[in-house]
């Protein structure tokens, strides 16, 4: 089983030398910390900027330059600034290859939500829908289940949606799974988790091609 | 030659808002947001007030300043989660909430100040956003028509400006300043250092100064950080 | 009667305190050469400069920084230059309050053309139609007839249009024209010139309201 | 960690530019234009291109060379009259020509580079531009419906830029460039100086490198001025 860095850096796998990539908030920020070696990758974030660096060393705090996490951040060589329009303008169309995102429930279709528990939880969607609604590349990051132990892979969200159809990769701390033929179709097991663990785990179709599903490297 | 925008401090910029008024802010989160029109705009007391901005603020700063009061009648925002007195007023219905995909925000701004009534963006199909606005297939993708969206003033924050309106923005300080400043019909700018007219590169100018109605030096500037991220020294 | 640099300078009298000001090619041009004595008015350059200043001196002329007739030009201070989505953004969001351009024809509903002669002259409309489809205060500086002497304000424009019914005011160099109840309403005569003058070389309807139009004072 | 977009010369920027395609060009008259790599089209004698650019160049100079040797099929633009040979050949059917109004061109330009596939503009309404396009009234005033303008290369010319792509324009030789760099499939800019990266300010940059796939700088630039407009010295 993975913990939250072990999912960041299964997710780290996937990016390619060119990519410019967003990341959200939580899990996926942490997929900075292990871009693999050799290839060239740019973070953008969408409160406006490209070229996004690590955290500043104390002191070095600006409170101009931030994350879309509200985190102080640093710029990296051949960064740019830039605002929202442009920003969104970047990610509607299409020049991000990635997105990285946290979610509350995935349907087995690609529907992601993430952003409403109504009646009870209102914080809003903020880029999220327009990142859902616009990226050819969308990997979800997150826990498998729930606090309460229940499975955040459905056959339907129950909550509501930030997009339709959309996600193309899910990677928990049990598994990665690719939506397929309206299932989740498993591709590779977290270290020391079985199959039948992850389909214990999963409410919604999951699709197991055989039994020799292998074990992430990482 | 050129038209001088300057007033003398923020009593005179805030002139002739009112309550019941909609009102643009920018900023994103803490960051560069306009923090001595928001004082003042608690000072004066109007309520009843729109306010569109990206976020609302924290408890005790930006935005939650006007919360504290009850001095906003409806948010339209894209994002509201560091707000406990937000959250509490939206769930019991205090306050009225019209929440918007951020880059559709964003571009409902430009659009209002850039005179194109109305486009269509992929973001919120499918999704309570839609609610009853036109879909339509584009490239074989469904779409959503979304709106300008204009305001009574707009109040924007810049690092420096000119007389003339002239603002540069810092880094990400920029975020929705310059959407929301081409978007009011009066627009307010307050900056951080006013310089005189000619000092501005032109070429380096964000928001060119056709687009600011007013503009003044803030007195002081606090630049609270929301989340103090570092790491130790290397 | 009036030359090109009389009608300019009428035109420019109707700036006002704090006007930005797109001026077209011709005529217009010259408008900038007569601004009133104590009013701040702001030129826009729809190629992307505000705060356009006069040509520069010999040999300090840059080949980058040019107005929308593509002629050399200097940036007062206060400048500020943009791309031309920004441009015309300025227009199409009425940020400009005056626009004054040249025409072929105007028609006494106040369409306009000024862009194309089918089958003999098609330069293209440029700005134009982005110009009088979004300002608030269109100005017509043009000659009152053709070099054929034909009247070039009409009941009806011949030629393709470049906006319907946007003009407001038509100056010319015989006279002052509003357009009102669908007509050339008349509101000043050129220094010399008579009523009589002005009605022979109008084709469109002129609205003369009494026998005491007065003279311009230019 | 930037990405390199940097390529030797303007023989690799334009690899895989081919007769039959759409290119974007930017600039306004001769003030921003690509030089070098209009050079090179010329030399690779691609042909029957649709080229989008605000114009034509004049007869000997800018894209009145692609119509000397006859590569072009095709023309948007919105204002071409300084090029007899262009009249000449549009006026005799060799050449199609789409004009386009100045805003709605930049406007479309921008709309595919962020992603919006429609977006409604009064700019035309009741002319020739309208043609079956449709029409729909806000606030009183009709608009019409304009849809994003895609090229499969966009060629841009910039002041200086850096190997991840970011480009800074020059005063009003900004023009239509940052607007095409955004549109283009795959975005070709050419710099007067290409500087080591990390050497631009990121708060001066115009056009984020995430919109230029490749970038060279230019042998030489003649820089033509069309207009030479002067005053006698003081």
């Amino acid at each position: 089983m993975l913990d939250k860095n072990g999912i960041a850096k299964r997710i780290a796998q996937e990016l390619q030398h060119g990519y410019y990539v967003n990341l959200g908030i939580g899990i996926p920020t942490l997929v900075a910390n292990y871009i693999p070696e050799g290839i060239e990758v740019e973070f953008q974030s969408e409160n406006g900027i490209l070229g996004m660096g690590p955290f500043p060393e104390e002191g070095d705090e600006d409170a101009d330059l931030i994350n879309a996490g509200k985190q102080t951040i640093t710029a990296m060589p051949g960064a740019a600034y830039f605002d929202s329009a442009t920003s969104f303008a970047m990610i509607r169309g299409r020049h991000v290859q990635l997105t990285v995102l946290g979610a509350m429930e995935i349907a087995q279709n690609g529907d992601i939500a993430n952003w409403k528990i109504p009646g009870r939880m209102v914080k809003g969607m903020g880029g999220a829908m327009d990142l859902v609604a616009s990226a050819e590349n969308i990997i979800v990051a997150m826990m498998h289940t729930n606090k309460r132990g229940e499975s955040k892979l459905l056959e339907k969200c129950s909550l509501p949606l930030t997009g339709v159809g959309c996600v193309k990769k899910v990677v928990t701390n049990l598994a990665v799974m690719e939506i397929r033929d309206n299932g989740f179709y498993l591709v590779e097991r977290a270290p020391g988790v079985s199959i039948d663990e992850i389909v214990d785990a999963t409410d919604g179709r999951l699709i197991v091609p055989g039994d020799n599903i292998p074990e992430m490297e990482i | 030659m050129a038209i001088n925008k300057k007033v003398a401090n923020v009593e005179e910029a805030c002139k002739g808002i009112k309550s019941g008024m909609t009102l643009m802010l920018g900023g994103f989160g803490l960051c560069g947001i306009p923090e001595n029109s928001i004082a003042e705009l608690v000072k004066m007391g109007v309520n009843e007030l729109t306010c569109i901005s990206n976020n609302a603020g924290v408890d005790d700063f930006g935005l939650g300043l006007l919360l504290q009061g009850k001095q906003i009648k409806k948010m339209i925002s894209s994002y509201v989660g560091e707000n406990d007195e937000f959250e509490r007023q939206m769930l019991s219905g205090e306050l009225e909430v019209d929440l918007i995909p951020q880059g559709s925000l964003a571009e409902r701004c430009r659009a209002a100040g850039a005179g194109i009534p109305a486009f269509f963006t992929p973001a919120g199909y499918g999704t309570e956003v839609q609610g009853r606005k036109e879909v339509r297939m584009f490239k074989g993708k469904p779409h959503i028509l979304e709106t300008a969206l204009e305001a009574d003033f707009a109040i924007v924050k810049a690092w420096k400006g000119d007389s003339s309106g002239n603002l540069i923005f810092k880094a990400t300080a920029k975020n929705f300043n310059p959407l929301m400043a081409m978007a009011g019909k009066i627009t307010i700018a307050e900056v951080e250092e006013l310089v005189p007219l000619g000092e501005l590169d032109p070429n380096e100018i964000h928001t060119p100064g056709i687009f600011v109605q007013r503009v003044f030096q803030g007195a002081k500037y606090e630049k609270r950080i929301e989340q103090r991220t570092t790491q130790p020294k290397a």
